[in-house]
């Protein structure tokens, strides 16, 4: 039995790919409360950035819903506006940055807009917020998503935020200066690029879960990289920072 | 005398509203100003600050107007969009995301795109930094500015308005974003006086560049203050008075949304929202209660009784002084 | 692991200081950040805020170090640049304006750029705005900006790095600024914390845009607060202290230009300058009286003795409060 | 005998520039007081710009220096950066705007820059500040400067702040948006674009000077407008606006 729900190890391998020091877009929900962990343990410099112009260092101490409420402000390091802040992104002032997204491709292209044809979409998705413009200028960007064969899929419909587009040096040719998807974390497995074509291959499998069930949730044919392994479980350092963060024992249901 | 090549710039915009005299203030009711300048087919941003200050009170009084032919211009506005759209005010909807921070999609925004429900609506499709820029380019007079970080994504094809490009210093490959000029900005802030200088703390979003670059500019104030509160800390102002067309004294104007140090987020509201709106006639019945059926905002908040006071700031987390004097 | 095209972001531009660890403050002497962080050669900017707040205190400080060639950026800065020429450190003046508010010319700059005395300078001239908009785009990542308000000046000659062209949406003319990227930026800010966290107050100029462009940004703090007073304003931080490299404490780093609430302008000292730096001689006197001669700011605040202290703002005339708490 | 000097007619003849509830680029001394006989007199709506990152309603109290001090801030409509006041210049909502010169020729270009060859001047001049911005997007220029051959030339040099470049339409040819020069105000007599060149003809001459004193200091032959006049003394209003600002008779001597 584990001591920890699918949930909270994706947060801990997410907020493994902070490292001190970094200046890190987190996004909300799961991604700011691996910022937080991140922070509590082996990052505790990191620097969370928010499009709608809010920089902090702690991790806002109080729920939040939105980027914007009272809790991320107060006491923040930088509460102005979204072109300061994003702009310090297009500037390559950031190292990483979280997204989601309802699919995924097999070069880390994600879609936000729409399913089906754009002028008449089976379903209209929100839209891109500032996701393209972290996936273009981020050193590094960590894509979030659930494991199933209708979001992880061969080609997206609609490009809203650029992976490798169609990869190999596809994405370095359309001029974009970030280094694109670095980690795809799923409820089943962790992803990364591989090889000259920079196609998504099994990096590790989160424990409990097996070869056979991630190939059959994947859309592509997807292969593993050389070294493939079990995800490593959060340390007891890991938890206990999660357990700080996470009083109500939200992420652990 | 010269010939003047230059568009005249209107002179009403900073001392007349409506045909009051250019000595007066610019206080108004958010009725009147609404009235006297948003027609219908204007250009609007209600919620450049994202999900905070979001003007809904305006988004309310546009319903009850029956704008129609709207084109909403906002980063990201939460459910003000969705309101508009499910209330058939909205031609077109121009920005980087549309739904409900809350509770996922908006349901009358997928309605109109996936079913022309209640109207058909185009969508121009912006990244926020594009929009910013968009904004800025629009606001500071510059006929566009270059941008990389939207290179790549099939924006560029949704939006045929961006343009692909070489930078003709590197020649590498550039996307020109254009001038956006909305018609009407609105933007809620925590104090006015009523010739419009106003303060905002707290993150601002896009809030001083779609102003900026409006042809009118509508502030909905939480609180009416003396000039010299204003002009004691002119460092917080975010967008000055003398292009402010309007001021409405709105208390909890951005119900549900937050206002720093005024007022929490309503969050069950939003919830409440994206289950009640699942369906048209749903939606309806919810726009009635809520929108169609109260006179004004002051009736709507009201109405919330004490679920709005609940949301009121009592405590005080107090700026750190800062001095202005001369001598 | 994937091949990163990106160029590496320098770590240690927010967590180290010359060899000092990461967990470290950033605070340390003008003196020690000068010689960790300006290189000869080095493109620097100290004033871009105009005619407030010019941090001196480094004009004079890089002189004393002997600096050389460097290339001085600003749109206005008041006599400090002037001081920089007739000390033998600058190789290229690039912004709008050099010389003296108070007295007209600046004499070093008229003999460096008439007679190459005491060394031939290279002159890039910009307009305010042009400068800012080079800076802008320097800061956020745009590879330049398309400005109208350069068109029909002989600067498009001067300074070849401005490009015309067609806007290929209208056209029409108009003229691409590319991104300027300064190697330091200096601030004078009312007050810091000791990680770089800082307020300021009344108008700012370019100062934003200047140091956000930069590779490194040096602090000069007129004092040095507790973080939870920074903390406690937010919206009144112009620079993050995350992008920060150094913060050094320096009273009075800005005479004799003012800083707002602290420190009024020595009109006075500035027409002495003028006076006294007619000839060559005349300037080296000068530079060796109230420069050379100095080991460091606070022998200078020394020097000046009650003629600082009448420039000292006693009163007060206090920002009105803004509130940020939660609940 | 007048009771009023040259400089204070001048000042007078600036005041009358601004329109009521325009926004104007002011700059120091000679038209920041003329801003504050306008707002006193016939502009009290009038907003003041100043390029450092100031806008004001009521003009400072207390002497400035430059328009950073203290006294320009205090009380402020606005103290915010350059970008966003010479911002709204560039966006099209500046009514007119005051500048001088060393040089000034017969299409109202200005020359701040260089005296003589640009690698080699004889006169480095401070440069060109915000004033090119000014002169290329302000709906009108208000030119400042003292009556002299050396100063009102044939064709300036270096053309730091544009007029109507080398007349007729060249100004909108060049794409400039802003309307150009619409008056110049000497010492000796007000000079204003006419006919369709846009040369500068003279409007009206200061009393106390005459027609042949105005020509001989002209580096060009200056022509006459048809209506040509007296500039209009300053009323009682004005010199008593004017008495109120210059409390200490600065301008009278």
């Amino acid at each position: 039995m584990t001591a920890y729900s699918t949930q909270e190890l994706m947060i801990i391998a997410a907020a493994r790919q902070i490292r001190d020091g970094e200046r890190i877009f987190v996004g909300m929900r799961l991604p700011i409360t691996a910022y937080g962990v991140a922070r509590l343990t082996h990052a505790p410099n990191a620097v969370g950035l928010f499009e709608s112009g809010v920089a902090r260092y702690e991790p806002a101490d109080g729920m939040l819903y939105t980027m914007c409420d009272g809790p991320n402000q107060l006491g923040a390091a930088w509460t102005t506006g979204l072109i300061q802040v994003m702009g310090l992104l297009s500037g390559g002032r950031v190292h990483a940055g979280f997204i989601g997204g309802a699919e995924v491709d097999r070069f880390g292209n994600i879609n936000t807009s729409y399913i089906g044809d754009i002028d008449k979409p089976t379903v209209k998705l929100p839209g891109s917020g500032g996701a393209p413009d972290i996936a273009a200028m981020a050193e590094r960007l960590v894509i979030i998503i659930n494991h199933q064969k209708h979001r992880l899929v061969e080609k997206v419909g609609f490009v809203t935020s650029p992976g490798f587009l169609d990869g190999g040096d596809a994405r370095k040719k359309a001029g974009l200066p970030g280094g694109g998807p670095a980690v795809l974390i799923t409820d089943r497995a962790v992803l990364k690029p591989h090889g000259p074509t920079n196609e998504f291959h099994l990096a590790s499998i989160h424990p409990g879960h097996t070869l056979e069930e991630v190939l059959q949730n994947t859309g592509w044919a997807l292969q593993s990289m050389p070294d493939v392994a079990e995800t490593p479980p959060p340390t007891k350092a890991e938890m206990a920072a999660l357990h700080h963060i996470d009083k109500e024992g939200f992420w652990r249901r | 005398m010269i010939l003047n090549p230059y568009p005249k710039i209107d002179l009403s915009r900073t001392i007349r509203l409506g045909d009051k005299p250019i000595s007066s203030h610019k206080l108004t009711s958010l009725a009147e100003a609404i009235a006297a300048f948003v027609p219908d087919g204007a250009a609007i941003v209600l919620g450049a600050a994202l999900e905070n200050a979001v003007p809904f009170a305006a988004t309310h009084e546009l319903i009850r107007q029956g704008r129609r032919d709207l084109n909403m211009i906002a980063p990201i506005s939460d459910i003000s969009t969705d309101m508009l759209i499910g209330a058939g005010c909205v031609a077109e909807v121009t920005g980087a995301w549309v739904g409900n921070v809350s509770g996922g999609m908006g349901h009358n925004f997928r309605r109109a795109a996936e079913h022309c429900l209640p109207n058909p609506i185009k969508i121009n499709d912006y990244s926020n930094f594009t929009l910013g820029m968009a904004f800025f380019a629009g606001a500071y007079g510059l006929p566009y500015v270059p941008v990389k970080s939207i290179l790549g994504s099939d924006i560029l094809k949704s939006n045929p308005k961006i343009k692909l490009a070489e930078d003709p210093f590197s020649g590498e490959p550039v996307a020109l974003v254009p001038a956006l000029k909305p018609d009407v900005t609105f933007l809620v802030v925590q104090r006015a006086d009523r010739d419009g200088n106003a303060h905002i703390w707290g993150s601002t979003g896009l809030t001083q560049e779609a102003s900026i670059a409006a042809s009118k500019i509508i502030v909905l104030a939480d609180e009416i203050v003396a000039p010299e509160v204003i002009a004691s800390d002119p460092s917080r102002v975010l967008v000055p008075g003398f292009v402010v067309d309007a001021v409405c004294h709105v208390p909890a104007a951005c119900h549900p949304a937050p206002l720093i140090g005024k007022w929490r987020r309503d969050n069950a509201f939003f919830h409440d929202y994206h289950k009640e709106t699942r369906d048209p006639e749903d939606f309806a019945r919810w726009c009635a209660e809520w929108v169609r059926d109260l006179p004004d905002h002051a009736a709507y908040c009201s109405k919330l009784g004490s679920q709005l006071e609940d949301l009121r700031i009592l405590g005080n987390a107090p700026a750190a002084a800062a001095n202005y004097a001369i001598a």
